[in-house]
């Protein structure tokens, strides 16, 4: 019997270490014809807010060379219809729980994480700081590191689940980021969301997205994703989740092998909704086949020199 | 619904830019089936990431082995397509979306169904679920549109049809075949010839062809069904790139996805 | 007649566009047998450094989706076999010629902008400065706006040649940087450079790069480029010269529209040694079949609302 | 050198994961060719973007409509390659690199040619030539290694020569055909018997084989040249990406181009 199960942090084991994107896996229930959720190792939902968000105007989604650009603008149904109508599925599934959240302003962050630390049936909290602070300007909380670890301080504060930030990678210092987060309290980082990108069309000479840029993800973004993934599991004490354009069993054994603990599918859920079934199927071969009996003996295994 | 790989089985050119491909399909495929509903189908071999997205293609026609898609060519996806050699495999996804309102459309009912250019492709769908059922086919009006006679897709088949009642009739831009102008010309006369007697409308075609036909509807307050595009990248509900707006939806969430809650709406909820 | 010609700040007038990008296009000879270099807009020479540069070990180079790494380590020849044995091939080719440059202190910069400048034969120098500053702990020059600045301002001091400053994408704010050498005399601003990424080899368990992480570049940055390109071209006075993961015509108009003045093609000219003078060719089509007789009404034309 | 539009003209499975594929060339792309060079393929077609960069495969032979080349299977591209329909258009781009130095063998010369696996595909060129040439088979000492007998190519034809006076050895790593274990042990055993007619020797074939073939040569101090692999991203000398390490350049800039110094160099020259 091979061991698949990882740790993030000290409060969440999953059984294996495949997890879905927030924002490409719906709330869990669509993907059920395709896969059992509780082979996973955990579900992450779409980014939810306070309220309810319509989202951006459309066209929403380009294709660009090996990805695409996605501008959906955080449309999402809010909490509460979350916590009513998706979590009991979820549960039914049992499946582990981790609910992606953001919002406008700290405070936002902060009521979120007190109404979701309240609820049975989830396992883990996903901060995604990729998002406008409203009150600085409309910076993003996550391309300064103070800003990002007062944010992740004030969450720490209302909840006991396990805290995942999740990692913007338009920074020039991707290390200082997640070692502010860190040092703030948070049980884990992931990484990487999308990279800002355009698309334009030569016919009508105007964006393809009707909100201009949009985040690059998909395969294009595999190297960049990599290489931040090495950086930043070099440089924290913390587990690290890899995140960024994983198509296959090889390109997830990859992120595992620079240091991430767990790794999560994204764009490639579209193209094909078993995958995160049968990465986690192939990982487990894969171990079997270099008779490595431990998942967290491959983890981290790169030899530098 | 079905994630298949689907072989090639046949790919026959129909004219310089647009062909028919024979596609392999498991067993029950064909008994889940609506008409109007569509596959998601990989462009890409496996060795290939790019292009990474599947592409959105009514189901056109059940076939013993499988079904058929009628395809245009305008990009490199169905470029791709267009050259693929018999015996490939594809990796599918379907069938998804709604399908048109079969259960709405009565046998007693006159149909108009309205196709402009390759929109023939959901359209023939629809008119095949018709013959099967056995709807009387002096209920049924096909009206097609296309740029030009040599694009009129499948013309002799439904002249064929008219000798069993059918109604045709045929617009093209350049008045090479048919009436000169827009299908929906067409539509609008026939819609005033017929005032008393309304009939349920149907409809595949070009974003400015639905349009112009929901209000047309809407005037002669006829009901009316229309199948509509969008970019798409699941085509399963779950990326919400494909949403278009909905006006019985609440202001704050004023989304359908054409996915999932469509491709065919009924124009009336829509927003054209 | 299409007017094709684009003006680089007020020293440069390129024929077209259609410029090569720095490392991808050797010392512009090698491309003889594909194409007149007389009929580019301009040749941009491999990066050039006081001393020649033995650069890194191999292997240098590995594919990845839709792009390619490469940790090259800015080999080459240096400046003085530069003059002797490669730039009066240039000149007999009767080709526009921007030199490339680097240094690893300010002082090495300068020293090189002065040699280059009594020079006759090159018409514009471009500054390479996504360069470790040796003497800032290994920072690089173009991650931060103000040593950025002042590595711009001493070259300036000793050349009147047109000066291009090349920028690198891996930084939060491009448009800080770019605002920054602007105010510093930069006659123009290129971008972008590679964004830093790494590949690993699952057999070996080692990265495939000797240098471990490399610069991505290909068509996969193409959507990052064309933001880049757009914020920049929005926020400067100067002309923004575009780059990343040209492959068509339809590619190049693209930088065009959001608001170069020219673009470099890279990568691709491995694939298609000929693709410059094949995408200057195709913009005089494209512009010819809009019937838009100079090419400026075409730069920037982009619509935004 | 050339660069062009290349169709595929017949594509033959030779083993399960090797295959010879013939492709149509441009007039003069015969002479120029030296034995040993290589071609830079194209694997992706025109509305792919990924595969992106052109593969390196050695020009294996010559034939009246183009040439042949010998690949294996080893990854996305060649794989994309085994399955490319008949008619598919390639980019091509060649012939590449400096070839073997076929100025320095004499006729009268004896020459040990040494292939490993698919190292094949390159010294098939140079004995072609030698053929071509009418060089006596009898100085001609062809050397093969796979790993077991099914993956020995076209060893009926080498069979065929040994009956007009070449010399053939081989050896398998299972032993399923000739000698059981290492190429270079039939090297070694060859060039003690023969210590005072020393061969030039020409190889291709897996690092590991050339280095220790690379050994043998300086201690028997024979003459040797190595076809060389690397990855390559422009296969023309711009990309600066092929470099190998050569002991006779300067300490300060101590490499060479696979792709345009060789992929033959002179055993001496290089670090292996
Ligand atoms: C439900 C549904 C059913 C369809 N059925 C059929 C069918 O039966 N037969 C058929 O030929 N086509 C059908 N289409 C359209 C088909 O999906 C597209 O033509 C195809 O995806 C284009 O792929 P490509 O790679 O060739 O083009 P791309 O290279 O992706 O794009 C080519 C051009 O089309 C534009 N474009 C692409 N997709 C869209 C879009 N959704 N909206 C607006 N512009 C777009 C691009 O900007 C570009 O100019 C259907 C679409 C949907 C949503
Ligand atoms: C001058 C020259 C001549 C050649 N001639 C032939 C020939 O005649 N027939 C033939 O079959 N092959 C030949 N090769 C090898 C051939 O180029 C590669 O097998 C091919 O490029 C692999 O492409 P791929 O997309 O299938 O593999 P990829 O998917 O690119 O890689 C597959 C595997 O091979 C590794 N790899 C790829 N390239 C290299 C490399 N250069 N060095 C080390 N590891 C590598 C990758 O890491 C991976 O593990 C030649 C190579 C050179 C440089
Ligand atoms: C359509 C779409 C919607 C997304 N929505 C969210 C979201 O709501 N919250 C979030 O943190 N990340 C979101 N992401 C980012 C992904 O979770 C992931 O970080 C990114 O796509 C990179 O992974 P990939 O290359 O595997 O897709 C979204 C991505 C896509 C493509
Ligand atoms: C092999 C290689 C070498 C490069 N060397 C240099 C260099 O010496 N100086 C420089 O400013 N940029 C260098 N670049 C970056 C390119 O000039 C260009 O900015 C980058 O590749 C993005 O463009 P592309 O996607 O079209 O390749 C190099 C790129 C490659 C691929
Ligand atoms: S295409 Fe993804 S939600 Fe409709
Ligand atoms: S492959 Fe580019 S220099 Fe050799």
């Amino acid at each position: 019997m091979i061991d698949l199960s990882v740790l993030l942090g000290s409060g969440l084991r999953l059984k294996n270490p495949v997890m879905t994107a927030s924002g490409t896996f719906g709330y869990g229930r669509e993907y059920e014809p395709y896969l059992e959720l509780n082979k996973l190792g955990a579900v992450v939902t779409k980014g939810l807010s306070l309220l309810p968000k319509p989202g951006n105007e459309p066209p929403r989604i380009v294709e660009t060379p090996c990805g695409m650009l996605n501008a959906i603008g955080l449309e999402n149904i809010g909490v509460e219809a979350f916590l009513s109508d998706e979590l009991p599925a979820l549960k039914a599934a049992q499946a582990t729980v981790v609910v992606n959240f953001f919002g406008e302003t700290i405070d936002e962050y902060e009521e979120l994480a007190e109404i979701l630390d309240q609820e049975t049936g989830i396992d883990a909290l996903e901060i995604n700081i990729s998002c406008p602070n409203v009150k600085a300007g409309g910076l993003q909380f996550g391309t300064d590191p103070r800003m990002a670890a007062s944010l992740v301080t004030a969450v720490r504060r209302r909840t006991s689940l396990p805290l995942i930030t999740k990692l913007s990678p338009n920074v020039t210092d991707i290390i200082s980021i997640a070692m502010a987060v860190e040092a703030a309290g948070s049980d884990c980082v992931s990484l990487i969301n999308t990279l800002t990108g355009m698309a334009v069309d030569l016919q009508s000479r105007k964006p393809v997205l009707a909100n201009i840029t949009g985040g690059l993800s998909g395969p294009a973004i595999k190297p960049i994703a990599l290489r931040m993934v090495h950086q930043v599991a070099r440089n924290v004490n913390i587990p690290v989740i890899g995140i960024g354009g994983i198509s296959s069993t090889n390109d997830a054994l990859e992120f595992l092998l620079v240091g991430a603990t767990a790794i999560q599918v994204g764009t490639c859920n579209f193209v094909n909704p078993a995958i995160t079934a049968e990465i986690a199927a192939g990982i487990e071969t894969f171990l079997h086949e270099s008779s490595i009996s431990h998942i967290s003996d491959f983890i981290g295994s790169l030899q530098l020199a | 619904m079905f994630l298949f790989p689907s072989t090639v089985l046949q790919l026959t050119e129909l004219t310089p830019d647009t062909f028919r491909i024979r596609l392999s399909s498991p067993e029950n495929f064909a008994r889940q089936f609506i008409p109007g509903q569509f596959v998601m189908a990989s462009v890409a071999g496996p060795s290939h990431l790019d292009p990474l997205l599947k592409r959105p293609f009514s189901i056109c026609r059940l076939r013993p082995d499988g079904f058929e898609l009628l395809i245009k060519v305008v990009g490199r996806g169905t470029e791709i397509l267009q050259h693929m050699a018999i015996g490939t495999l594809l990796s599918l996804h379907g069938p998804l979306g709604n399908g048109y309102p079969v259960n709405v459309i009565g046998k007693d009912r006159k149909i108009m169904l309205v196709a402009g250019g390759i929109g023939i492709a959901s359209i023939i769908s629809l008119l095949d679920y018709c013959l099967e059922a056995a709807y009387p086919l002096k209920n049924i009006n096909l009206i097609l549109g296309a740029r030009t006679s040599s694009e009129l897709l499948y013309i002799d088949e439904f002249r064929q049809l008219t000798e069993k009642g059918l109604t045709l009739s045929i617009a093209t831009d350049d008045g090479s075949r048919g009436h000169r102008g827009l299908v929906t010309d067409l539509v609008s006369r026939q819609l005033q010839n017929n005032a008393e007697n309304n009939p349920i409308i149907l409809s595949c075609g070009p974003l400015p062809m639905l349009t112009a036909l929901g209000k047309l509807a809407v005037e002669a307050s006829c009901p009316c069904y229309l199948s509509l595009e969008s970019r798409m990248a699941c085509g399963f509900g779950v990326c919400l790139g494909c949403v278009t707006r909905n006006k019985t939806k609440d202001e704050k969430h004023p989304w359908v996805k054409v996915c999932h809650d469509g491709p065919v709406f009924d124009a009336a909820t829509l927003q054209l």
